[in-house]
């Protein structure tokens, strides 16, 4: 029996804190167009590089090139641009508003508009998205009221979830948007279950589940891996990595491996990594994941690489924990800057045509909010009955719920 | 009428729900081919195929999970949680996501699934066999919670949990698949087969939910009791020669106040017997709600017999279970005060 | 005696801990670097190094299992879940494991550990960042379960949780973090800082478990009740004039019920505060021992004041929230009785 | 939108049930000595093919062949051959001992014993298994005496377990075997959170948790790779592939992966399969897995394929789900034989020695079980007493508790 060296635990750290200098040199980002388009039907063996190399689509220069180019029309690119300036608007509007005490929490996307924006345009309707807090461009680019949006986000009458929920804890069944629960993860194993519900029914429309980097730690995130791949489930497992999760770098969720989508190779899943700022590429990638699925080929494993550019919600302060100039060193750019620079590269658009669809954006986003406060915000207006906060627990109140309501004296 | 066991019923429920309904799906583990561990679904994936009735993965968060994706989609999932005793890693999918999905989305998603699971001890099973649960789940808005004690009831209750719009936790008193258990160990039961209980009617009906059953008429005390623990009521009453009203709650969630209520005010007394861990236990609540109801009606203060405050202990079994005896010495000392 | 906020007081407890005993570790989600979301271990990574402060992947059963298996080796994991809300995915290492693990090895090994959790409400969190899980702690035998209100006796009870050689539930009622909240949700608060109850002793000091404060003298009713209620209660009973004894349990398990019933006994009232939902929640429990202890004192029937049994709405907070008006009600309602 | 074909659910199906002639033609068996030993701070990127292929040491002429050949002398293999003698003759007699109705249940490890026997010879005094209840081999071979192992079995008044836990629910700090939990794959976690904490105190213990293939779809599965990866703690997850979980074949927890050990790939933790009827395999692996974890390599992920040859436990019937021949047709053999044949090639033993030491072996099994039964049985004799019930739930007993023992009358 050998004395061996004591032991010591190993604790990974950030690349920087406060203080430091943003260095993110050993992050190697692949050229746009790099990595191939493989059949929809590819056996995940035959791309395990996928989940180590990042699909690209516009370059440097802000052109689109490569295999993974070309899913978009100019109009589809023009209308995407102006659903993630409208996330962007709408969140920078719903964080002041929440400053100024209309509501009690706001989440925003900066950063990370192009994901959610993007990847909804790859669905058909019918098709049930199991969201977190931070793919509200889901409902923006399948034209949800933003109105509606707001009255959520302000507990009013008009919230459709009549005040009972946090705000942008949005449901939208109609828009394919499910129910987002403050738990972490849980939706992700419902997204394989609702998948696996419509190939039971032979029907087919297929599930999206979504998931934050540091999330990918929870138990749920498993138990869907092991289900969509012993299934074969009709779904798409989207990991958003922006590199955050509060104060804790995607490092410690992460550990000892390169990527989160290499999580997938442990059941055979087809894994990819994707840069989660490029327009064209989370699209790209999106319809292929949707294909499989739709066509049969079971589940996708899909990690967007993306950088949280804003604290981690309202209640967050991240100059704490990273350097405040991380965000402007991250090497993957600004996802609205990126597609307004391709649409101009491509003549098709200019710095005039974006100030005036950034004025317009604001101008609806503005509106909007009007109603939304007309009718009332956060504890001041039109505001849901204290009666309702006994409803709906279940379908039918049963005799101890309208003993307590009258209780209550409503 | 037929007889069956209570395994049998459970089966012929499911069999009835698939049937008339094909969004009822039914999986979990070990339920699809070999047909459950104790049998409940035996024949139903010949019957209706794979992908209404297979095996799933053990991960009790991914049962519970998938099936509240199942039940948003629009199918009815009726899942097996293969003792009560596993139920714990999938509390969180049960208590934050099943529970609260309508009430969050204001009715937007809803989530129609029956978790059904095995309870109770008095099989040897030691720690991990024999847990009865209900209190964990009694004490989250949103879920239902029942316990049959007959195979009679528990087919009729099964079909109702199916139909209902809302999560339902359905506890199976394992003690009582095969026949009545009096809590005298060391007689022979007497098996369903055999049994004027075993009696279950034919074809489709429900037992409805939120309805207790009164078991005996009496006058003297009232005892509350679901599961096994009716039919230790039932004998620990006989013997002590007590004119019990004996009450089988069935549902727990939402409670028969009412029945109960009327026969406390009538008897005076109460008893509740349940084999769950006696501190916050269901029997807690029991107490809590019938004084509150019946405060001024109660001539002495209410009993609990439980199972002790300790994991379910193996050797001592008996010890722990609470038998007849412990049973009739409460009867006794509520009736002298 | 210093004034410390009930932040800082928790992690002067931390400090301190760690300092005397190197076996103490403390990991969980944010609780490294950046010190927690609520900043309670704020500054232990800088001061002990990170392999003995560090922050965790967000995987509670993770987190409690990573702890489970620490205390079993010998050292003295104080863990943090970031909101009570999301303590169920590690409902099953706590409940089946740590729980369970002295008992079930007779001995062999223990499981000497803290799991420090934010509870409650009034903060406008929403179904998931309000809850009171505390009835699912107490259900579970071979816990203990700790609630203080006050930077004193969040400090003594959490080193004496530490301290401990059985693992402890440590509920954190973050509405007081920052100062006592009375229920007067339209008032200021005053911080801590500016209150006597914020001075707390300086250096190493234990609060025991499993002892009752008896918070106000009062001969007309006894209030049970703790954290953030027992602000409530004080504020309710001087508004309504009536003289109250006022308990504040900061155990729930084991709880004291010697203080209790003392109090019972001499008052002849009883009224239950706390802000958990109704139905199984502590109350029942508290109200089915104060009855089995004090059954011929009781001069009226014991009342709860609780929260709803519906999950903790957003916009409802202050009707969902049992604040001063509601259980001056109840108050009047049990002398009128 | 193109309509596309309904979807259907996959359930995967064992190769054969009741009824049906096995086959495991399509499981592929490396030859002996094929796979590579690659040093202890192997590059987990580069063995990645050893997840899929099977490291084993005993040809099918009972030659010890390859680089994982020799770890253990002559002297020791024969030690090994007596421990699984042991365990076999030990499992037979409790499970007699049950359908006599001395207990409750037993599990037997038949088929299995060369995992838990040898994998014991690999570690040091001081090292801690988390164990499954299908290890006992891991008490037989450190000389744990048999008689405790049956006066716990027996729930008698010797019992170090005070009658509280299920029969083989064993315990031994002291032989570095943690309790035994009746839910399934907790201790994997808790294995990892114990080399933690050794590494956190500079110690050089080791822990080594073990799972079946069923309960890797758990959650603590999952949550073991993480922190194991994360913290690169000193740790060895053992996964016991014996192709059933009660009556579910393992495709159902293993999806569409070829193997368990794979698993390990999206964690960057270096991943290898290994004959489990392969004493010489088993222990080779076993040490270099050892080896990693006591030189501060961080956490290795091994499968050992074997196969479970009788029921579940003692309250399953096998034959209601699967072919009866499907053990005799398993490609790996017996372990016993096997090591039995390697001993006998290489001149080292003989049938007559064999004979020789099961029957030495039944004699000291039946030595031990009466000097147990003499203290009692389930039931009958000197039991634990009914006031220790109340012993143990914590430190000190509460005053609840307290009164709660009186009124049992203890
Ligand atoms: C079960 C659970 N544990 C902890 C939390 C608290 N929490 C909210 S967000 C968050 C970080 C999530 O990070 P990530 O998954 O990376 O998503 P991101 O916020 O970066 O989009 C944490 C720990 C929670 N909501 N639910
Ligand atoms: C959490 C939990 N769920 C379910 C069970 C019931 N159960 C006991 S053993 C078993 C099968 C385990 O199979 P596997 O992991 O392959 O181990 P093996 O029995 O083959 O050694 C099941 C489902 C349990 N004990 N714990
Ligand atoms: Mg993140
Ligand atoms: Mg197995």
């Amino acid at each position: 029996m050998n004395k061996t060296a004591p032991l010591s635990l190993n604790v990974p750290e950030p690349g920087c804190r406060p203080g430091d200098e943003p260095d993110f040199s050993d992050f190697e980002i692949p050229k746009a167009g790099a990595v191939g388009r493989p059949p929809v039907d590819v056996d995940p063996n035959d791309i395990r590089d996928m989940a180590f190399s990042i699909i690209r689509v516009l370059d440097s220069k802000g052109e689109a090139v490569g295999p993974w180019a070309g899913t978009l029309s100019t109009q589809e690119l023009i209308e995407g641009l102006y659903h993630m300036i409208t996330l962007r608007t709408f969140d920078a509007r719903m964080l002041m508003a929440q400053r100024q005490g209309k509501t009690s929490f706001y989440i925003q996307h900066l950063g990370e508009e192009a994901i959610s924006c993007a990847y909804r345009k790859a669905l058909q309707k019918g098709d049930m998205n199991f969201p977190t807090y931070r793919q509200a461009g889901l409902l923006i680019a399948d034209d949800y009221p933003m109105t509606e949006m707001m009255n959520q986000i302000y507990s009013n009458l008009k919230d459709p979830l009549h005040g009972r929920q946090l705000p942008i804890m949005y449901s939208s069944k109609e828009h394919g948007f499910f129910s987002i629960s403050g738990n972490l993860g849980t939706q992700f194993m419902q997204a394989v279950g609702w998948a696996m519900a419509s190939a039971i029914s032979g029907d087919t429309r297929i599930a999206t589940g979504w998931i934050g980097d540091g999330s990918t730690a929870e138990s749920d995130f498993h138990a869907a891996l092991v289900f969509a791949s012993t299934y074969k489930a009709p779904v798409v497992l989207n990991i958003v990595n922006n590199q955050w999760a509060i104060s804790t770098f995607q490092g410690i969720a992460r550990g000892g491996v390169g990527t989160f989508a290499a999580r997938g190779h442990g059941f055979g899943i087809p894994s990819v990594q994707v840069d989660g700022n490029d327009y064209l590429a989370v699209h790209a990638v999106a319809q292929w994941a949707a294909e499989r699925a739709r066509l049969g080929h079971g589940p996708t494993l899909v990690e967007y690489v993306t950088y949280r550019a804003g604290g981690h919600s309202s209640s967050d302060d991240p100059s704490a924990y990273r350097a405040k100039e991380e965000n402007k060193a991250w090497p993957l750019g600004d996802p609205i800057e990126r597609l307004k620079q391709h649409l101009i590269t491509i003549g098709e658009w200019s710095d005039e045509q974006h100030t005036d669809a950034e004025a317009e954006v604001l101008k609806r986003v503005v509106e909007a909010q009007k109603e939304a406060e007309a009718v009332g915000t956060l504890g001041e207006g039109d505001m849901p009955s204290p009666r309702d906060m006994f409803e709906g627990v279940y379908e039918t109140m049963p005799p101890h719920l309208v003993r307590q309501r009258q209780e209550a004296g409503f | 009428m037929t007889h069956m066991t209570m395994i049998e019923a459970i089966r012929d429920a499911h069999d009835i729900a698939m049937e008339r309904d094909e969004r009822v799906v039914v999986f979990g583990e070990d339920v699809g081919y070999f047909g459950g561990v104790f049998r409940c679904t035996a024949g139903l994936q010949a019957k209706y195929g794979k992908t209404r009735c297979f095996d799933a993965p053990i991960s009790e968060l991914g049962i519970v999970g998938a099936a509240v994706g199942m039940a948003a989609y629009g199918l009815r999932p009726v899942i097996e949680i293969q003792f009560a005793d596993y139920v714990y890693p999938a509390i969180d999918q049960i208590a934050s996501e099943a529970a609260r999905l309508r009430y969050r989305s204001a009715g937007d998603f809803t989530c129609p699934l029956v978790i059904r699971m095995p309870t109770g001890g008095g099989i040897f099973g030691g720690q991990t066999h024999s847990q009865s649960p209900e209190a964990f789940f009694t004490h989250v808005s949103g879920l239902k919670t029942v316990m049959p004690s007959s195979p009679q009831d528990a087919k009729g209750l099964l079909l109702a949990a199916i139909e209902d719009p809302d999560p339902v936790i359905f506890l199976e008193p394992k003690r009582l698949y095969n026949g009545p258990f009096d809590g005298h160990h060391d007689k022979p039961i007497v098996p369903w087969k055999k049994h004027d209980l075993g009696e279950v009617d034919d074809g489709y009906y429900v037992t409805p939910l939120g309805k207790a059953e009164i078991r005996r008429q009496g006058e003297e005390v009232t005892i509350l009791s679901y599961g096994t623990m009716v039919y230790v009521a039932e004998a620990a009453a006989a013997e002590a020669g007590i004119d019990a009203e004996i009450i089988d709650l069935r549902t727990l969630l939402p409670l028969d106040l009412e029945t109960i209520s009327e026969s406390v005010k009538k008897t005076g007394r109460c008893l509740i017997v349940h084999e769950a861990t006696k501190t916050c236990g269901f029997g807690a609540e029991l107490m809590a709600q019938v004084q509150e109801a019946c405060f001024y009606h109660l001539e002495s203060q209410i009993i609990r017999v439980t199972g002790w405050d300790t994991p379910y202990p193996h050797a001592q079994e008996w010890d722990y279970f609470p038998g007849p005896s412990r049973v009739i010495d409460a009867l006794h000392q509520l009736m002298e005060n």
